[in-house]
């Protein structure tokens, strides 16, 4: 499989009431028909990297350096209007949040056809039977009256199908999801991932899943990149991560999660302390000051060393050298 | 009860705190941010310093002052001259020191007829967004009406009424400008009845007026000194449409808005500038600084507006260069 | 600047005439500018103002009017004589006619005095309680069809008779010049309770003046048309305007042509444009008599010491005033007269400016330095808000605190009528031949203005009332002046000659104080 | 007094008004609780779970007396309080007391943390001016903050940071009960762990009685002894923990673990999804009576939609109750067989 | 729909009335219309009957019961000074000042929302500080002192355009001649609002431009014209028109000043001097067509509102 994403040491800056570089030289790839999860704890950049890639950073942030090759093109040497031709076509996201995604005075029919019509040459009609078809795929009922509503009158789950309806209006080659669940029900999100899965089966295309829940990243992903402040702290196929996970922030990770078959004595691990907020100006492993094993050589900056086959950790206990082992 | 054990590793978590420590030590107490944010506003700042400047020069006329106000010290309708810097006015007093002490007149007169009418809208604001209900509707009326009225018509009555002067026209100001901050203030209560923060006083069983004034008042100071800079501006334009209608401050004392007033006959506008140019671009100075630092506030009150976006635009710029 | 007014005036001439082509205006419009608002157009609820005499007198002639000679003319009535002070004889002019071609006859005017004296329509500002037949409020009997006082004699003649005796300059001052007669034979069927609003004196179809109103706008303008049957002959000028505009528009409206007319007592030009006005190349500034004085009234209730009264008087600098903000263009005198008036007398030395003196009457009289003097003037009277605030600091400097309040005039004349002032500033005119109703007004005893009441003053002011000789009225007047320059009831602090203006292009037209319009119909456009 | 639990709820009823007309009036409710009845034992704690809107925080605001029921009993310590004076309450308001979902909003951004927490207790005369101090170190010693955190404002805390002061501005007035509205939802998976330990702790050794209102079924597992499932304004099922997830009765509470997604990459089995929205059948189903999950209940029958529901134990005696009468039906034919 | 309009009208009658009830307090401490009137030849008692026959005489309550009667009778009386109808004056004067003003806020907020939407667009930069700098010098300038330098500027000195008025007296109008007339007050009441709605749009936009949808949008790959000119500005159709609703108010009392100065024939000069001769019947029939029309301003901004955002439903 040939990668279709590569990203390659982005670096994103903001400025603002502090100039901060919140995207530390990240680079990853997403493979042809891949479906890849992102996972870290708020704030660690998982939407600055989607929205990088997308081109729609905030209006005070900015990609300072790297690249983002899309088919072996550098969307960062794009310009906007070229950009235009490849977002919402081949290159597709949905929101975090559908509640405020969709613009509340247009019908979703309106919403939908333009994105249709951006990319393709079809006239009205066409493409509002497209657009039907569309909503039939997602499995919303009655498209043809759904076509006419406003956005308020829908539920959350409809309003996010609507979303990926509109994500899959061109036949995407990626599609990024961040966090396009977290504000449903676990029975709407059980309804979503099944959805997003089947359209990926079909159609071929890769995912990024951007996601806090563990279990949502054990049931979708190929692969998953862990990332922590602003850095990718560990990359590797799913199996492996969650049998053997090398970095201390996702093996803690793993275990803070309480579950429904957790016996009455089970006493969760919880990482303490947080995240740092100014986690730029940390030299060394940004982990550090809540890493049970955290050692005087974590103050220096660290690579991300092989922890396995096709398997990288950001953690010194990873480095060959050292040779050391996680003893926990 | 005694102090508890606990789960965590007090070691590691007093690290954290510390770190947090350093954090505010570096000066992230909101008003600081907010004074920060205010400071990407060169405008602002240079407005704030403009408005400083004015208001002190102003509050210290009588020392700096080259004449009394109201002596009549030169020849009458003088152009200005090395001994009366912006000439003299009609019946020969100093237009200098006029213009110093009307400066003082129409600062004051917009800053108390701000403060009353703030403080007429908080409380009105306050008590109808947090009882809501058949109060919030007779006081919400109140308000469409008082928004409604003929202007010309409170100002003459109240001219009638009262002894025509400087605090008249700041009673006047002050009754006809309240609504914009009650609507303001019941709005911010609207919402901020709903916060959780007022809630959990609620169960906490605190008292209504600690919640009222101690719980909701606080959180809508930064959104009503926003709406008070520009009542603060527009009072003092209001002041000189008084004056234009002969309601204005009550000679000999001067305001920005009566000298203007005085010089409202084509021969002065041509022939004799120094009789308004002083008034007219104080008063086009003072209301656009302010109106400008006002502006600066919202953005640096509001965390939703992006903050310093000029500075920050250069800053990238750099960055760039400097990446390649 | 005085060169810079002078090229903007010269440009503005060639300018001004291209702008009025372009506008489409009809060369053959004139239009008189005038600062004060209209009541109404209806002679039978004519008001004191002088707009609204003017402006109805345009279609409703008055029985004489004054000229600007200060005589009075014949305008509907040849003649009005007496024998006894009482009785007055009316003789209409034979021409007279309405434009219907009816003739203007005696039951006109008695008709028209009939429905003035209506306490249906109620007008409160044209009392004829003078007149025999009125009760105290100066109305007959509801429904009444006659005034006893009122007797038609033939077609052109009709006496009027009062209670008591009159001069006849007072009899042709306020009552000639202000009964503007109207058509009976048009308006008999109109019922009194309908005749105060109706609408028919807005555009009326039977006229015995010049013109006739075409459209209305109280408050912006009065639209005329000629009177083509005009008994004194065609008016040349086919359409006249009256318009309303801000008093410091005036000057710009001579300047740009939109205004061809301004006479000194209609409009309030501010005193800042006069010299302007003077160097326009396109009109002729003409300055009016010196009628309308700025009159200083004192409370002397409230003041009550007359050497406080007069160190007031000392005090004032009135020269000065006059010199700096009148530019000169008036005079300074004491007392009610102005040399505009046929009864001044040079005799009465006006009271010179004298702080001194000023301040030992004050110490004198033991003036309570603390207490603080109201003083109320006029707001729109920008010129003499300046002066009041030289005037506080005059007296400031004799130990007399003033409180300056300047108030609308409906304001101050309300303030004025109930006394709740100690002093109180207005621009009055007292009709140079015919002081008597103001003067006996203001200086009527307790509830007048100024709560002065002097024996010498009243007999005096009676006595102008029993004769026609000039000289005695003359010598009466400096009487009252005499008495009034002593105790200080009221400071005449400046009389103003006014500006007027005519555009070049108008012929036979000229401001002057009285007597502006009485040739209307012989103005021409060169 | 030892038996009578600390708080009792019986035909608990909040009907919310939807106003309209020309002359406003209510024109429908909505009825966001409709008929629940539940017990918590003194020292225990009990998790509400169900779907976004089903009446959760409204039973939460009803029972800390934030809004005045519908209709229905809260009993207190076998005191009722549900129609209680302002007046009359305030005495009973320190002993029951929430901690709410946001902790952003749940401290006042314009004071210190110092004022937040001693004010109540200086209100309420638990404190003297004097001690102030040493009892705001004390709690926040006890949630594990620094001493120093008292002169610092909200703003300058993380999300669990806060949360911990929501919580110890809760335990200041020395609650018997605390109601806890979804208090690790909008936290990090990492800050959940800290917080649901030192909920549980503090539980452990405070003796506290809880009502844990959560979306995460793991976490309220974790903290409750039993668990009530609610579902449109009535509670489905109600059981102690273990027993209700690992023996779901209802088939409403069988999709919601179902739809758990299960974090072993190894087991991905596809879940069996329930159909349609909640939220658009919301006012249908309180419409026509009868089972509220009927319009998406795969074993659906048509008499669930007239049927009068009632909680009922699963079989006699048996503490695990479920308002699902074929399961009842069922478990119960099991039994006798 | 016609619910919701007939449910609102409705709530807006005791508002009026309030405000009729305030006004008439109001006025009734102003003074008598009659204290005008006084001078040397006018009687006494001659007063004292008219003043009777306006009911001057009888209690402040009952004077407005009257008049209120009146009113709902259609007929909102005479004027004291001029003794035409109130409603007539009205009639005549209503039309000249909303076109005054009608036109005076279509233009300003054809310049406000481009203005509005460029400086919000373009944040911070050079244009955005421009524009928002010129907006805060058309706020602060007096409006009677700019109107006296643009007389002077067009009138008196180039002489391009008349100086007040709205039509040249006799001359028989024309549309032309009007519009000549309008330059200079439109100016003058451009000036004055245009600075206050660019700031209000200017904001409304900067909030919608940080919205999730308008990001959703760019994602689809549309353009940043379609961003902008579709999606951005229907939404900030809404606060426009909470702008224009504003406006309503100053529509009809905010031009005394400028009518004054121009001589407009519109209703604030007669306003103005209908309050300087106390004249109560104007008095109170334009304060109850203003507040009126203030009323039915804010109906129909709700009308618009909800017309534009389709999530609110009229209830
Ligand atoms: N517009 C902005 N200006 C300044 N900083 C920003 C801006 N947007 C995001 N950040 C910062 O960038 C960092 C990464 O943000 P990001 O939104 O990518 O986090 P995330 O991983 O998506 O978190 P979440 O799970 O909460 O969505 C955060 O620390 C945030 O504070
Ligand atoms: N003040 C109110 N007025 C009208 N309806 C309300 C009000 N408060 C809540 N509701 C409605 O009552 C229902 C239940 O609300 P509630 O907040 O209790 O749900 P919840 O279970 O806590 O949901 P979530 O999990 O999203 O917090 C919802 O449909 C809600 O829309
Ligand atoms: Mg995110
Ligand atoms: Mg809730």
């Amino acid at each position: 499989m040939a990668d279709l994403l590569e990203v390659q040491n982005l670096e994103v800056t903001f400025a603002g009431d502090a100039e901060a570089v919140r995207l530390d030289r990240i680079s990853f790839s997403v493979k042809q028909g891949e479906f890849l999860c992102i996972v870290g704890e708020s704030g660690c950049g998982k939407s600055i990297t989607s929205l990088a890639v997308m081109g729609l950073l905030p209006a005070n942030g900015g990609v300072t350096d790297g690249k983002i090759l899309f088919k072996g093109r550098d969307l960062l040497k794009f310009s906007e209007k070229e950009l235009d031709t490849v977002r919402g076509s081949e290159l597709t996201m949905i929101f975090q949040d559908a509640l405020t995604s969709l613009n509340p005075v247009f019908t979703i029919g309106n919403q939908l056809i333009e994105s249709i019509r951006a990319h393709t040459r079809m006239d009205k009609k066409e493409a509002w039977e497209k657009a039907v078809s569309l909503l039939e795929k997602v499995g919303l009922p009655q498209p043809q009256a759904l076509m006419k509503k406003y956005p308020f009158t829908l539920s959350g789950g409809m309003r996010q199908r609507v979303m990926i309806a509109m994500a899959l209006a061109c036949s995407p080659k990626l599609l990024i999801a961040d966090e396009p669940t977290t504000a449903l029900d676990v029975t709407i999100q059980a309804q979503i991932m099944q959805l997003l899965q089947k359209l990926q089966k079909e159609s071929g295309m890769s995912v990024i899943l951007i996601t806090h829940d563990i279990g949502l990243v054990a049931q979708m992903a190929d692969r998953v990149l862990v990332m922590y402040a602003g850095q990718i702290v560990e990359e590797a196929e799913v199996h492996e991560l969650f049998h053997k996970p090398a970095h201390p922030y996702t093996q803690a990770l793993l275990q803070t999660v309480p579950t429904t078959n957790d016996p009455p004595e089970r006493v969760l691990t919880s990482i303490p302390g947080t995240v740092p907020e100014e986690y730029q100006n940390i030299t060394g492993c940004r982990f550090a000051d809540r890493c049970p094993y955290a050692k005087e050589t974590c103050a220096a900056p660290q690579p991300l060393y092989a922890a396995g086959e096709n398997h990288w950790a950001r953690c010194i206990l990873c480095a060959p050298e050292e040779g050391g082992e996680a003893d926990g | 009860m005694p102090p508890q054990t606990h789960l965590f590793s007090t070691s590691k978590e007093g690290r954290t705190v510390e770190k947090q420590k350093t954090k505010s030590a570096a000066g992230e107490s909101y008003s600081r941010l907010m004074w920060k944010r205010f400071c990407q506003h060169r405008v602002a700042v240079v407005s704030l310093a403009v408005v400083a400047l004015l208001t002190a020069a102003a509050v210290l006329a009588p020392l700096i002052a080259p004449y009394s106000p109201e002596a009549m010290v030169g020849k009458f309708s003088a152009a200005p001259t090395g001994q009366f810097l912006l000439g003299t006015d009609q019946i020969g007093r100093d237009v200098f020191s006029r213009m110093l002490y009307a400066m003082r007149v129409s600062l004051l007169v917009g800053a108390m007829a701000t403060v009353i009418s703030t403080a007429i809208g908080v409380i009105l604001g306050l008590i109808s967004g947090y009882f809501g209900g058949a109060v919030d509707m007779v006081i919400m009326r109140f308000t469409d009406m008082v928004m409604s009225f003929p202007y010309i018509l409170l100002v003459l009555v109240a001219a009638a009424i009262f002894k025509p002067g400087m605090w008249n026209i700041i009673w006047i100001l002050g009754l006809v400008d309240w609504p914009g901050v009650a609507r303001l203030v019941r709005g911010s209560t609207l919402s901020l009845r709903e916060t959780n923060f007022v809630k959990s006083s609620i169960v906490a069983g605190m008292p209504r007026r600690h919640i009222l004034f101690s719980e909701i008042l606080p959180n809508t100071v930064a959104p009503i000194l926003v709406y008070a800079t520009s009542v603060l501006a527009l009072s003092m334009l209001d002041e000189a449409a008084l004056s234009f209608l002969g309601m204005g401050v009550q000679p000999p004392d001067a305001s920005l808005g009566n000298m203007l007033n005085g010089a409202q006959s084509l021969t002065v506008l041509t022939s004799k500038p120094w009789l308004w140019v002083p008034p007219g671009v104080m008063i086009i100075v003072l209301v656009t600084a302010i109106n400008f630092v006002g502006d600066a506030l919202r953005d640096a009150v509001d965390p939703t507006a992006a903050g310093g976006g000029h500075f920050a635009l250069k800053k990238k710029k750099a960055l760039r260069k400097a990446e390649s | 600047a005085a060169a810079a007014g002078c090229g903007s005036g010269g440009t503005s001439q060639t300018s001004a005439a291209a702008s009025t082509t372009a506008a489409g205006g009809d060369k053959n419009i004139v239009n008189i500018g005038v600062t004060d608002t209209l009541g109404s157009l209806n002679p039978l609820t004519i008001d004191a103002t002088e707009i609204n005499k003017y402006a109805t007198a345009m279609m409703f002639l008055p029985l004489v009017e004054l000229n600007s000679k200060m005589e009075f003319e014949s305008a509907l009535a040849d003649s009005i004589t007496t024998k006894d002070n009482k009785t007055f004889t009316i003789n209409l002019n034979k021409n007279a006619a309405w434009s219907d071609g009816k003739p203007v006859t005696a039951e006109d005017v008695a008709f028209t005095v009939l429905r003035l004296c209506s306490p249906v329509i109620a007008n409160t500002s044209m009392s004829l309680s003078a007149l025999e037949g009125t009760g105290e409020d100066g109305f007959v009997a509801k429904g009444a069809s006659s005034v006893s006082g009122i007797k038609v004699i033939d077609d052109k003649t009709l006496t009027f008779t009062m209670k008591q005796s009159m001069a006849l300059t007072t009899f042709e001052n306020s009552y000639a010049r202000y009964i503007l007669t109207v058509p009976k034979h048009v308006l008999s069927s109109v019922t009194e309770d309908k005749l105060a609003k109706y609408g028919w004196f807005n555009s009326p179809t039977v006229v015995d003046g010049p013109y006739i109103a075409t459209s209305v706008d109280t408050n912006h303008y009065i639209s005329y048309k000629a009177n083509e049957k005009y008994w004194k002959g065609a008016p040349k000028i086919s359409k006249m305007n009256i318009k309303i505009v801000a008093a410091s528009q005036v000057y710009a409206g001579l300047q740009s042509g939109e205004i061809d007319f301004v006479q000194q007592t209609m409009a309030a030009i501010p005193q800042e444009d006069y010299e302007n006005i003077e160097k326009l190349g396109n009109v002729t500034a003409k300055y009016g008599d010196p009628v309308t004085t700025q009159s200083l009234f004192l409370n002397t209730k409230t003041i009550p010491d007359v050497r406080v009264r007069q160190a007031i008087q000392y005090a004032i600098d009135r020269n000065l005033l006059l010199k700096n903000l009148l530019n000169g263009k008036g005079e300074v005198d004491d007392g009610f007269l102005t040399s505009a008036s046929p009864y001044f007398d040079k005799s009465l030395t006006p009271t010179a400016y004298n702080p001194a003196k000023a301040k030992e009457l004050v110490q004198q009289a033991n003036w309570d330095s603390s207490k603080t003097l109201s003083f109320y003037v006029n707001s729109g009277d920008s010129t003499f808000v300046n002066g009041s605030s030289v005037i506080k600091e005059e007296l400031a400097q004799i130990g007399i605190n003033v409180e300056i309040r300047t108030v609308d005039l409906a304001t101050l004349m309300s303030t004025a009528g109930s006394q709740k002032f100690d002093l109180l500033a207005v621009q009055y005119t007292y009709a140079p031949v015919d002081l008597y109703p103001d003067v006996h007004w203001l200086l009527g005893g307790a509830g007048s203005w100024t709560n002065y009441s002097s024996k010498t003053v009243n007999e005096a002011l009676a006595k102008t009332q029993q004769t026609s000789d000039k000289a005695e009225i003359t010598k009466q007047y400096l009487t009252i002046n005499q008495t009034v320059q002593k105790d200080v009831p009221m400071i005449n602090t400046y009389a103003i000659s006014a500006l007027g203006a005519v555009s070049k292009r108008l012929k036979n037209a000229e401001p002057t104080v009285y007597g502006s319009f009485t040739n209307i119909q012989n103005w021409e456009i060169q | 007094m030892a038996d009578t639990p600390i708080l009792k709820v019986e035909n608990l009823k909040k009907h919310y008004p939807i106003r309209g007309g020309i002359v406003t009036h209510t024109v429908n409710r909505v009825k966001a609780v409709d008929g629940v009845s539940f017990t918590v034992e003194r020292g225990t704690t009990l998790g509400l779970v169900g779907e976004s809107g089903c009446g959760k925080s409204t039973v939460g605001r009803q029972i800390v007396a934030l809004e005045k029921p519908t209709a229905g009993h809260i009993w207190f310590e076998g005191q009722e309080i549900s129609d209680l004076s302002e007046k009359k309450l305030r005495p009973l308001r320190t002993q029951l007391q929430m901690v709410f979902q946001d902790s952003y909003s749940s401290l006042n951004p314009r004071k210190r943390i110092g004022d937040i927490l001693a004010k109540p207790m200086l209100y309420h005369k638990l404190i003297t001016r004097k001690e102030a101090d040493a009892e705001v170190c004390r709690l926040l010693e006890m949630v594990g903050l620094p001493q120093n955190s008292r002169e610092r404002f909200p703003h300058e805390f993380s999300g669990g940071q806060r949360q911990r002061i929501c919580i110890a501005k809760a335990l200041s007035l020395r609650p018997k009960f605390i109601v806890c509205d979804e208090p690790v939802s909008a936290l990090d998976v990492s800050i959940q762990a800290q917080i649901l330990n030192l909920l549980r702790s503090l539980q452990k050794e405070l003796g506290l009685s809880c009502l844990f209102i959560g979306h995460g079924l793991g976490a309220v597992h974790y903290v409750s002894d039993r668990i009530a499932v609610m579902y449109l304004g009535q509670l489905v099922e109600i059981a102690d923990a273990d027993e209700l997830f690992h023996h779901p009765a209802h088939p409403y509470t069988q999709a919601l673990c179902a739809a758990v997604p299960n974090p072993d990459p190894d087991d991905r089995t596809p879940v069996s999804l329930l159909q349609g929205e909640a939220a658009e059948d919301t006012a249908d189903a309180q419409r026509q009576g009868g089972c509220p999950f009927a319009a998406r209940c795969p074993y659906a029958k048509t008499e669930c939609r007239t049927l009068e529901i009632k909680l009922a134990p699963i079989s006699a005696g048996s503490t695990h109750l479920t308002a699902c009468p074929f399961v009842q039906a069922s478990a119960d034919a099991a039994g006798e067989a | 729909m016609w619910k919701y309009i007939v449910k609102r009208l409705l709530i807006a009658v005791p508002v009026l009335l309030g405000i009729t009830i305030i006004d008439y307090a109001l006025m009734s401490l102003a003074g008598s219309p009659l204290d005008m009137v006084q001078g040397a030849r006018v009687s006494q008692q001659a007063l004292a009957e008219k003043g009777a026959a306006l009911g001057l005489n009888q209690p402040v309550v009952v004077q407005y019961l009257t008049w209120l009667g009146q009113v709902l009778t259609g007929n909102m009386g005479t004027s004291i000074k001029s003794h035409e109808a109130v409603a007539v004056m009205i009639g005549s004067h209503i039309g000249p000042t909303l076109l005054l003003m009608g036109v005076s806020l279509l233009i300003s907020i054809l310049i406000a929302v481009p203005a509005g939407i460029y400086s919000a667009t373009h944040q911070y930069k050079k244009g955005d500080y421009a524009v928002v700098g010129l907006s805060f010098l058309g706020t602060s300038i007096p409006s009677f002192f700019l109107a006296l330098i643009l007389i002077y500027l067009f009138s008196v000195k180039f002489s391009v355009l008349p100086s007040g008025g709205m039509t040249t007296l006799g001359a028989g109008g024309g549309v032309l001649d009007v519009v000549q007339h309008m330059v200079l007050p439109v100016i003058v009441l451009v000036v004055g609002m245009t600075g206050t709605n660019i700031r209000y749009i200017r904001s409304a936009v900067l909030e919608i431009l940080q919205q999730d949808y308008l990001r959703t949008a760019r994602a689809k790959g549309i353009g940043r014209f379609k961003v902008i000119n579709k999606h951005a500005l229907r939404n900030a159709l809404i606060p426009v028109i909470t702008v224009f609703g504003m406006q309503i108010p100053a529509l009809f009392g905010g031009a005394v000043i400028v009518e004054q100065v121009f001589s407009w024939p519109g209703l604030g000069l007669m306003t103005m001097s209908a309050i300087t001769a106390r004249d109560y019947p104007v008095i109170m029939g334009v304060s109850l067509v203003s507040a009126v029309v203030v009323l039915l301003g804010n109906l129909l901004t709700d009308i618009l509102y909800a017309a534009a955002d389709p999530s609110i439903q009229y209830q």
